[in-house]
């Protein structure tokens, strides 16, 4: 057993935040990371980070667009202190020296970005967030944190009150993946999720393979609820092997999308008459699909984004990252063919419910980055807004946990008198546990809730448990099997469109894939570094979160930033202005709804139309 | 890490069918180098018959001193001439090599290091062949 | 962590020391063969010639800052090899010591045979 | 029955001595049992064009892979396909147990960089198509394998942090402080490339006296103090204390120039110049008069 004050789980952009400023707060802090620091999918990020620093800019401007962008389903609190925290944390990245890029003054420069009022996006290059990564583990290496690299996190060790909002979080479990070792990790003040994404849960999409949703699931399993998890972000050019994506920019130079007819989609078949190419993420998004549906994509799968009549000169000069992108990644050359495009999986803007210090409802469990929701981006992140969520939050999340004292949070977690249940919608199959397969949950199944050691070595011992069977196991279904067709199942009826049969039809498989996965086993003997191990457990939290997904996919009906629905085509603010949530009851998920909060500090935002 | 595989010498040595310009550049500097300093030390040990020579007049005007009959009994010798053409393109090469890596220490044309080498190597053959008859000249088989 | 290495001579000196040679050796060697393989042709050397070259003071010195620089140059890649091939501890210092007395005997040896050809000696 | 056909072809015995006598996978049945059959089945249905790889296996536990060999697939070819989509393909497809380390997919998180028909390359970067067939995909060289491709890192990771990689200085403004560095653009184009480096450790495996000397400190670890000892938000003195780290023994003087870090580097960052520089910055600060 390992023992320090704050484990943090996860060494992406959140968590070595979180790390970092624990450490600053006098806590003995370790990480655990399935990968090591710099692999994480921070590093992928290219566009920059958002933040009111200079003058003529403001933070009340920032949390006006973001809370505009989010469609209202942003939470003010966190909105605010987004807007607020963002300009210092992001000078504070310069202070470790962080190579932003710099203006001919010397002071880091800004760009304008998608959605934003004013120039805000700091960038250091088309390489933010791997300067952004690498930057914070450089000080990680400074402070000599401990960090346990390639040691994948199970499970959480919780206590297992009745009601989440009593329960303890005393640690994790966690095995090395290079000698198959399972052990526990004793947090004697908190747990920090940082891990990220749940992009994997996509047939196709911009995030890692690593991309897991492993902290969701962990979370919801102990009893932390999920919150909008139908809000999932596309990016409309994404190259269709890898899901690289092809930035913007390229729309933005007077890039042309064509179907396989060559007509050019947005204008001939009115997508969007005004802006054409360049109308937002989401319409463009839907509109490639739909000529994909209607059979003018090629190869029945993507469209051709055409760049070469921009010329030679002009795209060397500002687009020469895209041709090595299209060559390394799709073996396209953009001088001379048309790129193949199509829209991707890229930001999940639910996650975690949190409030603005981090915290769950669970005492001593908190997340932050990508796969909490604290919720600034509401129904839809803005480009740039997810990179100072991580620092601000990392940083708000490691303090707490170490003991800082943060104020009282506004924002309220959990089940609790301010929450309203979900009644009506009609599920097609029972979502939820299919049986066997009691990984999750808290540790001591009904039992007595014992010290924090016991309940931590109860965890070690159904995880131990667990891998032994798993790995025991003769013959059955591989998870790759399981995972392809849960991954298909929501590219084919979760995606970009939503229609509550196509829904529906996914809860059905995926309720299908969790009882596959009763019979699931692990072919490789090893327990040297046996990845087949470690991905049969992340599919089992891919299962969960996918579930959730759907449901709140399902139980929304109406149509609000990114979520579409085909039956429910305005924004219904009488009756939606408020969050989805979905917790994990004795393995079976329950669903309520906790309203918006739009009151700030010195106004209340008013739902507006969403147009630009 | 105990259990980890050691690969061995093969990652020293076997794979030399897989290096690249800059690895045969360094190779072959090596060699030549060593060969040089070699050089040098015979070759002092072969000037050195000069002691035993200086002082007998009689013998260094009729040409027939140790140092004289030394070295020109040597260059009559087929075997040493060829040598002496291996020594010339051992020390072209390493000159001109030498040149490429001084042009590389100052940070010039870094992008050209691989032509550079080629181009020693080809220079280095030619100022060999060019020379073939000058070291062959007077030679008695 | 690897411990922060510390080693008394940084290195840099030698380093520098040896392209300083180079520098100087492409210059004198191209000036030995030419003069000593095309203009006088070495199965012509003779003693007597040899003694004309270096009753030349300018000449002798030449030969002799060569033969050091030559000598320096050339023991100093070989140790340099040496060392990037992993030589450590006793074993280093002992062929630090071999190269050093090889090369003060080279050097000597050289400089004696230099003064006998000009007749100084 | 068509089993033998997946039995490797030519059982091309690898050039090292010690990895001779290296079975056919067939010698392996595990449990699952009949992987090999399977495979076999599976590769007979392939249609159309396909991609032959050969890849590298060991396993320190698992009987018939610890004598290291290499295992044959045949993975359907679809255009844009990279070496990464091959083995992950293979993995899926025909056997689980094979491992490689990989995330991003996308030349950024520097997992997968494997050696691949002898040279030093990411996955996920090598188009296929590119390759001479049969692709031999083999873990990095000079690094002890753990198991299939994957390498140990760790003395990869000492070496970086070796250099003391991170900001350093004595006048840093506090953090709350709204001010930041002023840094000309020209100094920031200046430590552009060597901010690239995504730790991917294929130079650190290309190079011949990294090989000979591990404590080395080796082309990457070199760059990364590069990028803070040219940055001119670190102080003169900090360059200096910077320097007298590279000047080290094992430091920059081990470097021959060889330039195959800076050909297999897949971020292009020139590492060889790089070194050359600081052996040039750190002659010029032993030897004042300059
Ligand atoms: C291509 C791309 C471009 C983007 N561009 C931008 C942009 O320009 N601006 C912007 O603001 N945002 C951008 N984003 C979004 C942003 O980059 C991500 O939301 C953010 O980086 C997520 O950071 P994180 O720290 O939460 O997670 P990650 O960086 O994904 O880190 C997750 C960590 O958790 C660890 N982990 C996961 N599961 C486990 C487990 N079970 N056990 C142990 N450890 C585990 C992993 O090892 C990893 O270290 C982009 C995203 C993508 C994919
Ligand atoms: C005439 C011009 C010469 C030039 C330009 C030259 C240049 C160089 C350079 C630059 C190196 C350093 C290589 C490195 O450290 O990376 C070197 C190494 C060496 N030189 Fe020379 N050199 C010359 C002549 C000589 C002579 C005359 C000798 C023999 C006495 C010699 C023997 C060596 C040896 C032994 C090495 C070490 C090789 C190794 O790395 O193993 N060189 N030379
Ligand atoms: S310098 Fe290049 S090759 Fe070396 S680790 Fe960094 S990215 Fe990889
Ligand atoms: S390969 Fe090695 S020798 Fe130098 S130039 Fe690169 S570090
Ligand atoms: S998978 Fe990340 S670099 Fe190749």
């Amino acid at each position: 057993m390992y023992e320090h004050d704050v484990i943090v789980v996860g060494a992406g952009g959140a968590g070595l935040r979180a790390a970092i400023a624990a450490h600053e707060a006098g806590a003995d802090v370790a990480m655990v990371t399935k990968l090591h620091p710099v692999r994480s999918h921070t590093g992928a990020a290219e566009g920059g980070i958002n933040a009111a620093l200079q003058e003529g800019d403001d933070w009340e401007l920032h949390a006006y667009d973001t809370m505009k962008g989010s469609d209202y389903l942003g939470d003010a609190p966190a909105v605010e202190t987004l807007a607020q925290d963002a300009p210092e944390e992001t000078i504070n990245l310069e202070h470790w020296g962080m190579p932003f890029s710099r203006e001919e003054d010397g002071r880091v420069s800004q760009r304008p970005f998608g959605g934003l009022s004013y120039p805000r996006t700091t960038y250091a290059g088309a390489e933010t967030g791997h300067h952004l990564l690498h930057t914070m583990y450089e000080q990680v290496v400074k402070r000599g944190i401990q960090v346990y690299d390639e040691w994948y996190v199970m499970n959480m060790a919780t206590t297992d009150e009745p009601d989440p909002n009593d329960r303890e979080c005393h640690g994790v479990v966690a095995y090395d993946v290079q000698s198959g070792k399972i052990e526990g990790f004793k947090a004697n003040q908190g747990v920090v999720l940082a891990t990220g994404g749940p992009g994997q849960a996509f047939d196709h999409t911009t995030n890692a393979v690593s991309c897991t949703g492993d902290g969701h699931a962990m979370a919801y399993r102990a009893g932390a609820p999920l919150e909008d998890m139908e809000f999932i972000q596309f990016h409309p050019t994404s190259l269709p092997s890898t899901g690289v994506l092809i930035s913007e920019g390229v729309r933005g130079e007077g890039g042309i999308l064509y179907n396989s007819e060559g007509e050019r989609f947005m204008f001939e078949h009115g997508y969007a008459n005004n802006s054409g190419e360049l109308a937002s993420r989401d319409v463009v998004a839907r509109a490639e699909l739909t000529e994909v549906d209607e059979g003018r994509g090629v190869e029945d799968e993507y469209v051709h984004l055409d760049m070469r009549h921009l010329g030679e000169d002009r795209i060397m000069d500002r687009l020469e990252n895209i041709l090595h992108l299209a060559e390394d990644f799709e073996g396209v050359d953009g001088l001379v063919e048309p790129m193949p495009v199509k829209p991707g999986q890229h930001y999940a803007m639910g996650g975690i419910e949190v409030d603005e210090n981090g915290q769950t409802c669970v005492d001593g469990l908190y997340a932050a980055g990508e796969c909490a929701c604290v919720s600034v981006h509401g129904g839809n992140r803005l480009g740039g807004n997810a990179l100072p969520e991580l620092i601000v939050f990392g940083k708000r999340a490691g303090r707490h946990a170490a003991g800082d004292d943060l104020g009282e949070p506004k924002i309220r977690t959990g089940y609790g008198d301010d929450v309203e249940d979900e009644t009506e919608t009609e599920l097609p199959v029972a979502p939820g546990e299919a049986g066997l397969d009691t990984t999750g949950g808290v540790a001591a199944d009904g039992g007595v809730t014992a010290d924090p050691e016991g309940i931590l070595e109860r965890t070690v011992e159904t995880a131990r448990e667990r891998v032994d069977r798993l790995m025991d196991k003769e013959d059955g279904v591989q998870h790759a099997e399981i995972r392809a067709k849960l991954q298909q199942a929501m590219t084919d009826y979760v995606n970009v469109f939503r229609t509550e049969e196509g829904v529906k039809k996914a809860l059905e498989i995926i309720r299908e894939c969790r009882q596959e996965y009763q019979d699931v086993y692990v072919d490789d003997p090893s327990r040297t570094f046996n990845t087949d191990l470690q991905q049969t457990i992340e599919t089992r939290n891919l299962i969960d979160v996918a579930e959730s997904i759907a449901l709140g996919a399902l139980v929304r009906d109406e149509f609000r930033g990114a979520h579409w629905r085909k039956e429910h085509q305005e924004r219904k603010d009488e009756e939606w202005l408020k969050h989805t949530l979905i917790s994990w009851d004795d393995g079976e998920p329950s669903i309520f709804y906790r309203p918006v909060i739009l009151e700030g500090q010195n106004k209340t935002y008013e739902p507006k139309e969403r147009s630009y | 890490m105990s259990q980890s595989y050691n690969r061995g010498l093969i990652e020293d040595f076997g794979r030399w069918k897989e290096f690249s310009a800059g690895m045969w550049a360094w190779i072959f500097h090596k060699f030549t180098g060593w060969m040089l300093i070699g050089y040098l030390f015979t070759h002092i040990a072969v000037l050195s018959t000069s002691v035993g020579a200086a002082g007998n007049e009689a013998a260094i005007m009729a040409e027939s001193d140790v140092y004289t009959t030394t070295l020109q009994g040597l260059e009559g010798l087929f075997l040493i001439r060829l040598l002496e053409v291996g020594l010339l393109a051992v020390a072209v090469f390493h000159i001109l090599n030498g040149l490429r890596l001084l042009m590389v220490d100052l940070g010039v044309g870094l992008e050209a290091q691989d032509k550079s080498f080629y181009a020693s190597l080809v220079l280095t053959g030619a100022i060999t062949v060019a020379s073939v008859p000058t070291f062959l000249t007077g030679v008695s088989l | 962590m690897a411990e922060q290495y510390s080693s008394f001579t940084p290195g840099g000196t030698r380093w520098f020391l040896q392209r300083v040679t180079a520098a100087f050796l492409v210059v004198v060697l191209a000036f030995h063969f030419f003069l000593l393989h095309f203009v006088n042709h070495a199965y012509e050397v003779t003693f007597l010639g040899t003694q004309a070259r270096m009753e030349n003071v300018g000449y002798l010195l030449t030969m002799v800052l060569f033969l050091i620089t030559a000598t320096f140059h050339g023991v100093n890649g070989v140790y340099n090899a040496l060392v990037n091939q992993g030589l450590e501890g006793t074993q280093k210092k002992a062929v630090l010591a071999v190269l050093v007395v090889a090369s003060v005997g080279l050097v000597a040896q050289g400089t004696y045979v230099a003064l006998t050809m000009s007749g100084m000696i | 029955m068509s089993t033998q056909q997946a039995e490797p072809e030519s059982q091309e015995a690898p050039e090292d001595p010690e990895m001779k006598g290296a079975e056919s996978p067939a010698a392996e049945q595990q449990k699952g049992g009949g992987m090999v059959d399977e495979q076999a089945e599976k590769e007979a249905e392939l249609e159309g064009e396909t991609v032959h790889i050969k890849v590298f296996r060991y396993d320190p536990e698992v009987e018939g892979k610890q004598e290291p060999r290499f295992d044959d697939f045949h993975v359907p070819f679809t255009k844009g396909m990279t070496v990464l989509d091959s083995v992950m393909y293979a993995r899926d497809e025909y056997d689980s147990s094979l491992t490689f380390r990989h995330s991003c997919r996308q030349a950024v998180c520097g997992s997968d960089a494997f050696f691949v028909n002898g040279k030093q390359r990411l996955g996920c970067k090598t188009q296929i198509s590119d390759l001479e067939q049969p692709v031999r995909i083999e873990p990095l060289p000079h690094q002890e394998v753990v198991k299939d491709l994957v390498v140990d890192m760790d003395h990869f990771y000492d070496q970086m942090h070796a250099v003391e990689p991170y900001f350093q200085d004595e006048d840093t403004p506090e953090t709350d402080a709204l001010e930041e560095q002023r840094q000309s653009p020209e100094n920031r184009e200046k430590i552009k490339m060597s901010s690239r480096c995504i730790w991917c450790g294929a130079c650190m495996s290309s190079c011949n006296i990294a090989a000979g000397d591990n404590e080395y400190l080796g082309p990457a670890a070199i760059n990364k103090a590069y990028k803070f000892a040219m940055d001119d938000r670190e102080g003169e003195e900090i360059k200096e204390h910077r320097l007298r780290i590279l000047e080290q023994e094992h430091g920059v003087w081990r470097c021959q120039t060889q330039f195959s870090c800076t050909e297999v580097c897949p971020k292009d960052i020139p590492l060889t110049e790089h070194i050359q520089e600081l052996k040039r910055e750190a002659v010029k600060k032993n030897l004042k008069f300059w």
